[in-house]
């Protein structure tokens, strides 16, 4: 079986699963529909295996055309590299254990079979993202998992309480994505007026051959890139759609707004590193824009009482981290972020899911505690996810983080430091969240404490890979000072799509300087974690209302008030001109003007008609009139004319 | 020429028929008598007649077009007054035989070769319509209406006739070809001449009821039967419009540019004013009456048009004279004590061939295609683009005020609310409508023979 | 011929009574309100043609015109008696023939 | 020929039918026509004209009765006639769709379209163009609300207002050409006489941007869809304004295209307003068939400014875009339409949890705003991808305003949709979709996602007729007929 073939069913397999599912999947039961979801999603993760043990060069695959224009035609190609084959694997991976964690979380859903369905198309159109060989497939993708995310954060649209927000929710996701996606039109709009071709490969021949002609586009490019960037992956100023996201379920979250589709925007940059690298202007905004981000979205996250909530800005944080990287040019470093944060995310958000399961749907952490005991497995594994975000030594995060802060330093001091109180702040939240969750006495109430439950092992299996996962993550990529010939493994072998890079490799610092950074981190990650094991465990601090906070917590616990800043300066203006416009203009100006004139044409007819008085002495004297007028005409041409 | 002769004499007979009080046989007459007139008319040049060596009338090919068209519409009138005359079975043969004679001189108004005959017909054509209109003895309006047209009409047949002498005194000749030779070798600047042609052309727009000598239009149009109307709106009309472009681009012609000036302000003033008036109407007959002074108003393009006038006029002339014709058979189906408007509420509704018939006449008039009315105007217009733009624009402008009106009358007749009423007709109203329909439909396919 | 020269020399005169006899009539027609005075004029008005005509046959010499004159005066016979009738009929609905009464119609 | 007559006999037969067999003989007919079109699509191999009717001599006025298609044309004709059996079939179960007089009339109006989007004379372009305006009023008028004589009126005289300037174009186009043949008109040479080659296509570009409707000409539109029924509505949104824009690509560009620089970015102008204005109207529109109202200005204001644009690319997307937003605004009307029948309330105001009780057209309705927001899969994706960005090439400006119908468009069509399916449930009761509008919505979903990924098939037919014109502008053409 060809390279081609195999990737085309890695490929369909889902949207297969998903016609299957979508179709008959009201009259199957709902195992069948489950496992048969999850089996595509498995054996497509099978298939890239098979091609990523496989995989020699970069091979196209040309499916068929779609369109041909004047001076630019659209085909849709597939690609396959080692990058793309590495998303690939990420996606289809932790695709297959969400699906598998599904079976069991949403097993009480009406809306199985259709929940199932929406998540197959997701994981089709995260495909056709990565794989695609051009933008133009690459766009499909985007706006495919922007789709699926619509329908998947909506999904208890019909939920009593929260039906409602849901929806709204699901709406302002897919807006705002919608204004990133305009930017990623525009870049794309751009290169065919430039380049004439979408290829990945093409325009990065282009490119690498003669720089100089294309630093100039190539700033405006990148930027549109960036923009369509922050709205998928969640950076100022677009981030505000994915904390209200979290209104999906949770599997949804783990899958899309953690592991795979906010990672979007890291994977569209790295795939247009050639461009970027001729931006330098764009890299310092990614990188401006990043570092804020992350301290923005960690500070919110410390002071959030929704469980969820908390790992979403926390998503946020971790994102602007890798944007940190990708602005520092690191770009294998921000993939490997990349990577681990898909583990460690998915199990947290799966650890969440799995603690709100047990609560029968109760995610304030205010009224949880001491969970430790009632669901063991979710404890320690959730227990693995917090240390590992929070860059507990030799854990997957660690390292991964660890190489972005080492090119923080050695880009520059105060970069590092900032990123240091991020990376501080993100110890913080988790800390905080995890003893208040686990540790301390149950808050929730005894009717509710009596069937809190440990979940099915169809929940538990995926938590527990991810877990070992979140562990050894870091083996891909180990700090090449430190092991000297298993180091850096990853980004040798994501080289040859990272081509025409001048990365700084950590290896040009001396060794103690990276071991002194590696112990600050882990010193930093210990030291939190006692003093918030004192705080919340030892002297029982409970989450406060907001009536006794301070200025700062007030702050974060409101989320910088960035929602209603954006309500008062976007959408009260459009929405008032919309009203002023239909009222006043359209209706005064357009529609009455219109009708004034006719009424007037009307009523002049009554003027018209008081001429014929109805008098036969008036008509003589009319007609007398005319001809006295015409003989007058006459006399009066004669006399001037000629 | 014989068929003059057979229609006077057709006229005769039917006054005679009349005795037998049998409106029935009285119209079987008139039809035949019709019918062999239009007939002898159409064989014209096919056969050696008697009377071909007279000088005086002289039908050319538009002209034998014209004759026929006043003819067969003065068929159709007939047959429309059928319904309506056939209630005083002692005077029907009165009407057709005044419509008959009239005819004559309406003939001799599109056949003239010289002024005698161009006269004789003017007056045989009107006299009779004086009485037409004031024939509803006992009605008021009809004898207003009457006096009204009489004084104006002998008025302007005065001012006709000084015209004519000064015309005379100027030229020499009441031949025509010979009166437009002098005018060719450049006589035409005398004032006498002048002043002869205006006075003229006064009296022709008096015959066509343009502005400013319309007014006795809307009075008589409302004050006469339907059946006169129809009569005069189609055939007085068409033959002294006929009269008027004959004069004025061929023995006129030199003299024509000369008067544009004037001609186009009636066209424009007749256009406004007739549409503008006509919206605020109650009165069907009087809204057709300012109707059909806009529509003058269009005609008297062709006046200005030395090369297609004619034949413009001809298209244009059967389109409207059918949607008129058509419009007042329906009036007079609908017509209750009264005639106003608001009888034709829904009436087109579960009539399938009023409804019809009543939605193809008015988007006829109001000028769009396929229908004749609108490749009337389309020549008409066309014809004046070059020279006389902004007056087209003005008529198109106007024209937009007319479609409105017509688009009123036929929103009002297809009505929903009609629904089921169905009026009944008799045999001689649904043929008039099926003709009248053919000649919407398929008159300007005359252009393609 | 001669007699041809000297209308020649008095044409103009015999246009000007015409012309004033048409006026006279015009002004009448719009001025009087009595019907019957309104024909007379009408008639008035025929008779300055009928006098204008023959003037200008008398110049051209040839009596095409004076045939014509013929022509209108039968025509006016008709006419009045047409308007007479017409004037009766008016009267039998009307009690009156002042034309200021017929003002139904109008508008 | 057939192609042609059929639908005249067709519906003059359909008004003598007794009321229970209208509803199937229309539905058939209506296939057979489409069927006689399809016969057609098979047999068109050339990149020339067929000639349905195309007599040698030349009749008074310059009148020639050419009557033919090329691939364009036949692609319009399709539409119609696949978008007419879609909206007979989409009344099935209404009552409107058993009245001979609506049947009628809706065959009435094909003919005119096919006849306009075959017809190679100005003259008959001209008729055909007036033709088509009496069936559909006669639909408004007696099948919609019965106080709308308002808009009604306004409707009428607008496009009569816009057919009498085009008229008075055509009369002007007469002194540059022997006659009215479309092969002579667009040989006419106006060079030297740009300005009046702009004067005539200007007053021809009147009529069109009022049917369109073009931005400040679009006040007939919102009322005249509110108070139009059902059918009515798609039969005017679906079809009649895209004789506008067909006129547009085959009339005026080929003909004027001398005079058209000075029109090109006025009109370019005007759509970019149009795409905003409409899109921010539409955001807070209560009534549904409004809100689309306002939603279609603004996609028909960006086709129109592609087509101003004159390159092969932008014409060729808006053709994709043409067909795209027949599909859309079927679909659309046919939503709006549902939901009016279920409940006499189109106010998104009165609606709300509709997707809980009829999950089915909860699900059909999210996947008809989808396609009307122009997603990828969709054809409106491509039309639109191309459209903005052959906009954005001619000036970042337009483009940046085209683009804003993105996200716009997003915002109007889901506020409308969540408004009226999700939130509050005050809709207790509502009857699920019966089969014909199961098999519409399918079909109208296939056919958009069939062009969405395969539109090369759309263009394939097209270009032909397009570098025709192009290679006119070029001036290096030699025209045999």
């Amino acid at each position: 079986m060809g390279k081609d073939l195999l990737l085309l069913t890695l490929i369909s397999l889902p949207l297969i699963g998903a016609a299957i599912n979508g179709i008959l999947g009201k009259r199957m039961p709902k195992l069948i529909v489950g496992s048969l979801a999850t089996m595509m999603v498995f054996v497509s993760f099978l298939i890239g295996l098979t091609l990523f043990t496989g995989l020699d060069k970069t091979t196209i695959v040309h499916l068929f055309q779609v369109a041909k224009f004047e001076d630019f035609t659209l085909d849709a190609n597939f690609q396959l590299d080692s990058l793309s084959i590495w998303m690939t694997l990420i996606i289809t991976g932790i695709g297959s254990l969400i699906h598998l964690f599904s079976m069991g979380y949403m097993s009480h859903d009406e809306g199985y079979h259709k929940f199932f369905t929406y998540l197959n198309l997701f994981i089709f159109s995260m495909l056709l993202l990565v794989l695609g060989s051009n933008y133009f497939v690459l766009f499909f993708g985007w706006e495919g998992v922007g789709i699926c995310s619509y329908l998947l954060i909506g999904f208890h649209y019909n939920d009593a309480e929260k039906g409602l927000a849901n929806s709204l929710a699901a709406r302002k996701a897919f807006i705002m994505n919608r204004i990133g996606d305009a930017g990623l039109l525009f870049a794309l709009f751009m290169m065919l007026n430039h380049f004439h071709t979408l290829e990945f490969v093409e325009i990065g021949k282009m490119v690498t051959a003669s720089p100089e002609l294309y630093t100039g586009i190539a700033g405006a490019i990148t930027l549109c890139l960036f923009l369509a960037a922050t709205g998928k992956s969640a950076q100022i100023p677009l981030f505000t759609w994915l904390p209200d996201a979290m209104a999906g379920p949770t599997p949804v979250s783990a899958l899309i707004h953690a592991a795979t589709m906010v990672t979007a925007g890291i994977y569209l940059t790295v795939r247009s590193n050639f461009l970027f690298e001729l931006a330098p202007t764009t890299k310092d905004i990614i990188l401006v824009i990043g570092i804020a981000t992350t301290v923005v979205a960690a500070f919110i996250a410390m002071r959030q009482n929704d469980i969820k909530k908390v790992l979403a800005y926390s998503t946020v944080s971790q994102l602007g981290l890798m944007f940190v990287a990708l602005g520092m040019g690191a770009y294998t470093v921000a993939l490997f972020h990349v990577t681990t944060h898909a583990f460690f995310k998915a199990l947290l958000f799966l650890g969440s899911g799995s603690v709100i399961h047990a609560m029968s749907d109760e995610q304030d952490i205010r009224k949880m505690g001491g969970l430790s005991k009632l669901t063991p497995i979710t404890h320690i594994t959730f227990l693995i996810g917090t240390l590992a975000i929070a860059g507990f030594p030799f854990l997957s995060g660690f390292f991964s983080k660890d190489e972005i802060l080492a090119h923080a330093w050695m880009s520059s001091p105060i970069v590092y430091g900032i990123l240091m109180i991020a990376v501080t702040m993100t110890a913080i939240y988790m800390f905080r969240l995890y003893f208040l969750v686990f540790h301390g006495s149950f808050r929730g109430g005894e009717k509710l404490k009596s069937h809190v439950h440990e979940s099915g092992l169809s929940m538990t299996i995926p938590l527990m890979v991810l877990a070992v996962l979140s562990v050894f993550g870091g083996i891909l990529n180990l700090p090449g000072i430190v092991f000297h010939d298993a180091g850096h493994w990853m980004s040798h072998f994501l080289e040859s799509t990272t081509y025409g890079l001048n990365q700084i490799e950590p290896e040009h610092m001396d060794g103690n300087q990276s071991i002194i950074l590696m112990c600050i981190a882990s010193a930093v990650a210990l030291s939190v974690m006692t003093w918030a094991y004192i705080t919340y465990v030892k002297k029982q601090a409970v989450a406060k209302e907001d009536a006794d906070m301070n200025a700062w917590e007030k702050l974060s616990s409101n989320k910088l008030y960035i929602d209603e800043i954006y309500q008062t300066i976007f959408v009260q203006p459009i929405l008032w001109l919309s009203t002023t416009l239909a009222s006043q203009f359209e209706q005064r100006v357009l529609n009455n003007g219109i009708f004034r004139l006719t009424s007037a044409i009307e009523a002049s007819g009554n003027y018209t008609r008081k001429w014929q008085s109805g008098f036969l002495s008036s008509y003589l004297f009319w007609m007398v009139m005319g001809i006295i007028g015409f003989i007058s005409y006459y006399i009066i041409k004669s006399t001037f004319w000629n | 020429m014989d068929a003059l002769i057979i229609i006077f004499i057709t006229g005769l007979i039917g006054l005679f028929v009349g005795m037998l009080k049998n409106s029935r046989l009285t119209l079987a007459v008139i039809s035949v008598g019709l019918i062999a007139g239009f007939l002898s008319m159409y064989y014209m040049n096919d056969y050696q007649s008697i009377f071909q060596s007279y000088q005086g009338l002289q039908f050319s090919r538009t002209q034998h077009m014209f004759a026929l068209l006043a003819i067969g519409l003065t068929f159709v009138s007939v047959l429309l007054g059928y319904t309506y005359f056939k209630e005083d079975e002692e005077h029907t043969s009165d009407y057709y035989g005044l419509m008959l004679f009239s005819l004559t001189g309406a003939l001799c108004l599109i056949g003239f070769s010289n002024l005698f005959m161009f006269f004789l017909g003017l007056e045989i054509l009107s006299i009779p319509i004086y009485v037409l209109v004031g024939i509803q003895k006992g009605n008021s309006l009809s004898s207003e209406a009457s006096v009204k047209y009489f004084f104006t009409g002998s008025f302007a047949t005065a001012i006709m006739l000084f015209g004519i002498a000064l015309v005379y005194g100027s030229t020499g000749s009441f031949e025509m070809n010979e009166i437009q030779m002098a005018l060719d070798m450049g006589m035409s600047h005398s004032p006498m001449l002048n002043i002869g042609v205006l006075m003229m052309m006064a009296a022709f727009l008096f015959k066509v009821g343009a502005v400013p000598f319309h007014f006795w239009g809307p009075d008589v149009y409302q004050g006469s039967s339907n059946a006169v109307m129809a009569y005069m709106a189609s055939v007085v009309k068409l033959a002294a419009l006929f009269a008027f472009v004959h004069f004025f681009n061929f023995t006129f012609h030199s003299v024509t540019p000369f008067v544009a000036g004037l001609i186009l302000f009636a066209i424009v003033v007749s256009l406004f004013l007739g549409y503008l008036s006509a919206l605020k109407q109650t009165s069907f007959r009087r809204m057709m009456a300012y109707s059909s002074i806009a529509n003058t108003g269009f005609a008297l393009f062709a006046v200005l048009n030395q090369q297609y006038g004619e034949a413009s006029l001809w298209i244009f002339m059967i389109g409207y004279a059918c949607s008129t014709i058509a419009l007042v058979t329906i009036n007079m189906i609908v017509e209750k004590e009264t005639d106003n408007i608001a009888n034709w509420k829904g009436i087109g509704y579960s009539n399938p061939l009023i409804g019809i018939t009543l939605v193809i006449s008015l988007l006829s008039l109001s000028g769009i295609p396929p229908f004749t009315g609108f490749f009337g105007k389309y020549l008409l217009l066309s014809s004046a683009f070059t020279n006389y733009l902004p007056v087209v624009i003005l008529a198109i402008i106007a024209s937009l005020v007319g479609a409105y009106l017509y688009l009123r009358l036929m929103v009002l007749a297809l009505s929903k609310e009609g629904e089921g009423n169905k009026l009944k007709m008799n045999l001689t109203q649904i043929i008039v409508l099926i003709l009248c329909l053919g000649g919407i439909l398929g008159g300007w396919l005359v252009l393609l023979i | 011929m001669e007699q041809l020269n000297n209308i020649g020399a008095s044409l103009d005169f015999y246009i000007f009574v015409s012309i004033a006899l048409f006026s006279i009539g015009a002004i009448g027609v719009l001025t009087r309100k009595n019907m019957i005075v309104l024909l007379m004029c009408i008639e008035l008005m025929l008779n300055a043609v009928n006098l204008l005509l023959v003037t200008f046959s008398t110049f051209f010499g040839n009596g095409e015109a004076q045939i014509f004159v013929f022509f209108i005066i039968v025509v006016a016979a008709a006419e009045a008696t047409i308007g007479l009738s017409i004037l009766i009929m008016a009267y039998r609905n009307s009690k009156s023939i002042d034309i200021e009464m017929f003002h139904k119609l109008n508008g | 020929m057939e192609l042609i007559f059929l639908p005249l006999i067709l519906g003059i037969i359909a008004f003598f039918v007794p009321t229970k067999w209208v509803r199937p003989f229309g539905l058939l007919a209506s296939i057979s026509i489409l069927a006689v079109s399809i016969v057609h699509l098979i047999n068109f191999n050339t990149s020339d004209y067929v000639m349905l009717f195309n007599p040698a001599e030349i009749f008074p006025l310059g009148l020639t009765f050419k009557m033919g298609y090329d691939g364009l044309a036949l692609v319009m004709v399709l539409l119609t006639n696949a978008v007419i059996s879609i909206i007979l079939l989409a009344n099935w179960n209404r009552e409107i769709s058993s009245n001979a007089r609506f049947t009628g009339l809706t065959f009435l109006m094909q003919f005119a379209l096919i006849g306009l989007f075959t017809s190679l004379d100005g003259i008959l372009f001209y008729t055909f163009w007036e033709l088509a305006l009496i069936p559909i009023f006669l639909i408004l008028y007696w099948f919609g609300k019965q106080d709308n004589n308002r808009a009604l009126f306004k409707f009428f005289l607008y496009t009569l207002l816009g057919s009498l300037m085009m008229l008075l174009s055509f009369i002007a186009l007469g002194y540059f050409a022997p006659n009215y043949s479309y092969f002579q008109l667009v040989q006419a040479n106006f060079v030297g006489k740009e300005v009046a080659a702009a004067l005539i296509m200007g007053g021809i570009l009147f009529a069109f941007a009022v049917k369109i409707p073009l931005f400040p000409f679009h006040t007939w539109q919102a009322p005249t869809y509110t108070n139009a029924p059902m059918a009515g509505t798609m039969l005017l949104s679906a079809l009649m304004l895209k004789m506008a824009l067909y006129g547009m690509i085959k009339w005026m560009i080929p003909i004027g295209f001398e005079g058209l620089v000075y029109l090109k970015w006025p009109v370019i102008t005007l759509g970019g307003i149009g795409i905003v204005y409409g899109a921010i109207i539409a955001m807070k529109q209560k009534d549904l068939k409004t809100l689309f109202a306002y939603a279609s200005i603004s996609h028909l204001g960006l086709i129109a400014a592609g087509i101003m644009l004159f390159t092969v690319s932008a014409i060729e997307a808006s053709m994709i875009q043409i067909i795209n937003h027949s599909i859309v605004a079927v679909a659309l009307f046919l939503c709006a339409g549902i939901i009016e029948d279920r409940l006499n309330t189109r106010n998104i105001d009165d609606l709300g949890g509709i997707a809980k009780v009829a999950p089915h057209f909860g699900f059909w309705f999210a996947v008809m705003t989808f396609i009307s927001v122009s997603v990828p899969f969709t054809a409106g994706f491509i039309g639109e991808f191309v459209l903005i960005k052959e906009l954005f090439t001619a000036h970042w400006v337009i483009g940046i305003t085209a683009a804003s119908t993105l996200v716009f468009g997003a915002v109007y069509m889901l506020r409308a949709y969540q408004g009226s399916m999700f939130g509050p449930s005050k809709v207790t009761v509502f009857a699920d979709l019966k089969w014909n509008e199961y098999l519409v919505f399918a079909l109208l979903t296939l056919a958009a996602i069939g062009f969405g990924l395969y539109p090369q098939i759309i263009i394939d037919f097209i270009k032909p007729s397009i570098q025709f014109t192009q290679e006119l502008m070029s001036g290096d053409l030699t025209l045999t007929k």
